[in-house]
């Protein structure tokens, strides 16, 4: 692990550089409607450091969901486990617009947005192998990842949740006038519960400068999105109700995404409220770890594999002239980091039962009486 | 008898009921096509097709709400809330509405209705989708609510709540799922409000619950094996109603109670039964009452950790030795 | 009381008769915006014995709802209490336009929905001295009126619970292919709570014969719609999130109400699904008892009196040529009847101790343990 | 010493902590310009403005997502739920999200927020605006459960409250809104977790809390006119919490426990409290332990019924007269 604290610098480094430009583009008035970014041949807006950045996170979220996958088979992943194959480039491009001091909320389906926050690999597959190096400590559990030293405010595993909870942070935000943003993702099948509507016409209404962002990967659990929800859009075609801009991007490219979330960043830290986007996407594995997927049409995955994130930014690089042996090895100087938090993790004992009695309280204790 | 898991009893008893009576109707998220998360409803979409076996979008108010209307309109619903956790998102609809209809409305209201959903620990889930909640439900006026131990009683219960003409919370143990048992042929339909003794013995009344019940029977054979101390074990089944004439029986017998709980301490079913006891056979105790529960803590996730948490065989063993003389 | 019952029946049968025409205009397509209904001088669609039965509701509505008010000022109804004084053309129209056994559901706020179904001024009254000639016996309260006997399927108290509850029945309609429609009655407050988006969505999707009606008073208890709310029309603007096209109509006019009412049904009896309909109302006292409604801007109530549905109705009879005979007959009838019931509320006794031991199970006993 | 009512303490109390600390902010609905259909926070919108004090939407999830995410990220939100039955609304929040969070994530999310509620029955307003749930809150491991019986105590315990650094449920007895005490001028601030001995007496111990304390101190002084019993009044005051030495102290004084509980009696405190004393003062027992509860059936409305329902101080004196000799 001896490279990435400083990858992480370096990623972080240009994750603030990137959120200044944002900063910059406040003056600009927020767009209706984002359009689907065009790839531009010459360098453009986003720059080769930034790319990189972005590229480093997609990498880094692939291969700990890869690897994840694999210690489950190996039978050391405990409970259930959710990965985001295929939903790399959401995470990659909103984190890499972030600010430092942002905050940012998810689901059980959160391990990419724990570590696109800047979490360690060990802290995540650790919790997830209920080890003490876990970042809850393994008291948590795969579904709860959090590190609020980097701002990722939580995973949520009950529906819809996090969406008020989010926006009470954005409260924060605006009552201290800091210039923060708080930003939620969540999955199509959210849309449909209550706390989703409560949380975003609450948060139009007082203006917060929170930014929800519906992950469509076009199923529930087990249950196509289209069979349950009353429009195409789960999100996009619901955010007039708030009096929100409809806005739907392409969440497998992680240019658009970072350039959506500039966007509804600025507007938000620009006092104008809440944004909702809605990113297509689609994971490549089942619901949890013990679901195969057999209710997708044949052909759906494959389709989708073509539109992979990974590949497709592997190319966006090469587009924009980044070298091949760069892109390369920062894949090879990733797996590295990875198969290092592999070791960290397996070497972790399971948490000590004094862990128990700990941490109900402020004051550190677990007594319900004196 | 055929061996059935406690996963496939549900479904048994879900199909027995839906042949026989066109009104009982079956709704949740995912129960359909996929055969329900915890496959403890498998084969009924295709038996009885989407009109009556209905997948639903992740709003458990809805469906909670397409229970009660339906059923206060004629129809029977069973309704799915995939983890007991959840019912939380939909508690008004359970507490306030389809628990008073009937009482506030002087009568008026029928409620015909099921809740079925998975309870409780043991498979690292963490602290949101783990949790024992049947003491929610049971501190609620007009609700029934049922918790059974093996995949007979999952069966003849789950039968008799659909039958039954009172909202009937169904509290499936999902550490049971797996587990396999007899069940009698045919037709089966139990009685609510019946607990069973399912050991004797002199010294001691173990009262437990659920998944909580196979640990207690173990407990029993340990203690007879190793300490000589002969409990007997209640299987509560029903925590409403509550069949006190059993369960103040059997602890009149051995004049000493012990209460076995998944739930976290506070105000938990065993209080209710501790306070019962301490009021109704007071003068039949010989000695104090031991809850033994989980600690009244959020559940933790990782294996050592929640193993350590949740009563054992060996942490019923131990309290009994201690405590019992 | 000796003319109540014959009333009634007449009533009804204009009910049912009209419910029937609505039947025959199945045919129609449901047009996708009702438009401003335009009095014809001449007879019309409607007819005289509806309007007639439309103003037999009007009135037994405002004279029970004065009688409550008045009961109230000499200390004979307990609890709370939510008057519908200048909301009584919603449920006019509506309950006219049902069939004798649609089902209704409403909120506290209910005494207008539960009376415009048929059920005896008595029970009403009674019900809000806590009596026990009162619907409930006394054991419910002004907040739960309820006569199942007329379809009139209770009053709901908590915020958001009765639409997806109205949402079951119409689901009972549908699977047993019965015709039925269920309509459920709300405020504009309930927009923003979480049960009003799952039911809709839900209603949508299973494309259930329910109508949702949303009586927009412009206030939630004390605190101004417009204030809470990210959209001008809290349930108007919020039908395209289910797929569902934007009706707002006049609340005020029971002739719009009782049209809007019989194309919606004629809809839902179609197989063709859920409507919203947001009505545009005022309520002339404060929420409840305690109310005196200082927070409305001075000249509004005044404004609205204009508006009043009654005087406004009576003068729409004449213009049908309706002699004032009858109009102003029916009036007297309705108050004499109100009269009768107010007597019958008073004579009744307190509900007997032993009605709290009863009816909590369907075997009509409370024993929760042997 | 100004004499206060119950609902002017409410609005002293947050006045008073406002004007400490600015990072202390209020919401709910018609809490602002209207001062609260209770009229318990008249006066803080004028002085703390909008931003401060904010009316909301009728989105209880929405208001306690935003207690919570504002709680964990700087702020001390208060956050008012109308009635506490509407807690059956937003119960994921309280108790799935509010309570663990600090726990799951091994000690790294902080929750110093207030909800107020307005508890219990007594106003005729039916069985969905009358319940008292504090045993709902009692029953959530991670949640601090606060419940006063007089204007001198709101004002202390809520300043605590919010001053706490962990998620605490306050409980307002609605019909105790109007009553008057004495409350010390100037600074105060109670303490959490303590317990009150109201009256001294040798032969049985009323356990009692929020608007049953007033009934039990009644009850005890007819009992010790009219009966010759002397007892001992604890008023519990915080659930969670809980000043177990206090009561167990008093109660092993007299030998004899007699609780009285506004909730419906199954798994109400009462219960809890009982087997912690069947446990660990079994010995000090002399004779069966009493709960006095509402009936567990929804309250009915109309004034006759509510009252025979609701514990009577005539119903208390009753009980320890057939049942304490
Ligand atoms: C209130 C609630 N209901 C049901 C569930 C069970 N559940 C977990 S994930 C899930 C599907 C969520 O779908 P979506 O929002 O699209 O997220 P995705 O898993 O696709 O990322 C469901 C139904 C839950 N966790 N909480
Ligand atoms: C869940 C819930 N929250 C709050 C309340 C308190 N409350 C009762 S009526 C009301 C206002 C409702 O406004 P609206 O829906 O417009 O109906 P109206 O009273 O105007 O008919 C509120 C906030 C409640 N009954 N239930
Ligand atoms: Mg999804
Ligand atoms: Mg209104």
């Amino acid at each position: 692990m001896a490279t990435k604290p400083k990858a992480v610098a370096k990623r972080k480094a240009s994750a603030t550089s990137s959120a200044k430009s944002s900063v910059k583009s406040r003056a600009k008035a927020a767009p209706k409607r984002v359009a689907k970014a065009k790839v531009s041949r010459a360098n453009d807006d986003i720059g080769e450091d930034t790319r990189l950045a972005l590229w480093r996170s997609l990498l880094e979220i692939r291969h700990v969901e890869q690897r994840a996958y694999d210690l489950f088979l190996q039978n050391l992943v405990k409970g259930t486990s959710h990965l985001a194959l295929g939903q790399e480039a959401v995470a990659a491009g909103f984190a890499t617009a972030m600010q430092k001091d942002d905050w940012s909320f998810c689901t059980y389906r959160g391990h990419h947005h724990t570590l696109a926050r800047g979490a360690s690999m060990e802290g995540v597959l650790g919790e997830l192998m209920g080890r003490e190096c876990g970042l809850l400590k393994g008291k948590g559990g795969s579904m709860h990842l959090t590190s609020v030293e980097h701002g990722a405010m939580g995973s949520y595993a009950i529906i819809g949740a996090h969406l008020p909870i989010a926006m009470g942070a954005a409260w924060t935000a605006q009552y201290k006038k800091t210039g923060q943003v708080s930003v939620c993702f969540f999955g199509d099948g959210t849309t449909n519960i209550g706390a989703f509507h409560e949380a975003l016409n609450m948060s139009a209404v007082w203006k917060l400068p929170v930014v929800f962002v519906c992950e469509n990967n076009l199923y529930m659990e087990y249950t196509p999105i289209k069979d349950v929800t009353a429009v195409h859009n789960p999100a996009g075609d619901r955010a007039a109700s708030y009096g929100l801009p409809k806005i739907v991007i392409d969440g497998n490219d992680a240019d658009e995404v970072y350039r959506t979330a500039q966007t509804a960043f600025a507007k938000a830290r620009a006092g104008e409220g809440p944004s909702l986007i809605e990113c297509l996407t689609y994971r490549h594995s089942g619901h949890s770890r013990a679901d195969p997927g057999d209710y997708r049409p044949p052909g759906e995955l494959e389709a989708w594999l073509k539109k992979d994130p990974v590949p497709r930014y592997r190319e966006r690089l090469a587009e924009f002239g980044i070298a091949q042996d760069v892109i390369d090895g920062m894949d090879a100087e990733v797996l590295a980091q990875v198969d290092e938090a592999t070791e960290i993790s397996k070497a972790s004992p399971p948490p000590g039962l004094d862990l128990i009695d700990v941490d109900v309280w402020a004051d550190g204790g677990t007594a319900w009486r004196n | 008898m055929a061996e059935l898991t406690y996963r496939e009893a549900v479904a048994e008893a879900i199909a027995q009921e839906m042949r026989r009576d066109e009104d009982v109707v079956f709704l949740g998220e995912d129960i359909g096509a996929a055969g329900g998360v915890f496959k403890a409803t498998v084969g009924l979409f295709k038996e009885f097709g989407p009109e009556r076996v209905r997948d639903t979008p992740i709003s458990e108010q809805a469906i909670l709400g397409a229970a009660m209307g339906s059923a206060m309109t004629g129809l029977k619903p069973i309704a799915e809330i995939m983890f007991s956790d959840f019912l939380a998102v939909c508690w008004d609809i359970v507490a306030n509405e389809i628990a008073k209809a009937r009482y506030m409305t002087g009568g008026q209201m029928s409620m015909p209705l099921v809740i079925r959903t998975a309870n409780g620990g043991g498979s690292r889930f963490g602290a949101q989708h783990s949790q024992s909640v049947e003491n929610w439900a049971m501190m609620i006026p007009g609700l029934k609510v049922v918790a059974p131990s093996s995949p007979a009683d999952v069966k003849g219960l789950l039968a008799a709540a659909i039958r039954d003409p009172d909202p009937v919370m169904f509290f499936e143990q999902k550490s049971l799922y797996p587990i396999k048992g007899f069940v009698p042929d045919g037709e089966l339909v139990d009685e609510l409000g019946t607990a069973k003794v399912l050991r004797d013995g002199g010294d001691v009344t173990i009262v437990a619950l659920a998944a909580m019940v196979p640990r207690a029977m173990k407990a029993a054979e340990e203690l007879s094996a190793q300490h000589g101390i002969e409990a007997t074990v209640v299987d509560v089944r029903s925590l409403v109603p509550l069949d006190t004439q059993t369960i103040l029986r059997e602890i009149s017998k051995t004049g000493r109670l012990v209460t076995v709980e998944e739930n976290p301490r506070l105000c938990g079913w065993g209080a209710e039964i501790a306070s019962i006891v301490a009021d109704e056979i007071f003068w039949d105790l010989d000695g104090p009452i031991i809850r033994i529960t989980t600690p009244h803590i959020p559940l933790p996730a990782a294996d050592a950790l929640e193993d350590a948490t949740m009563p054992s065989a060996e942490r019923i063993v131990r309290e009994i030795v201690e405590n019992i003389d």
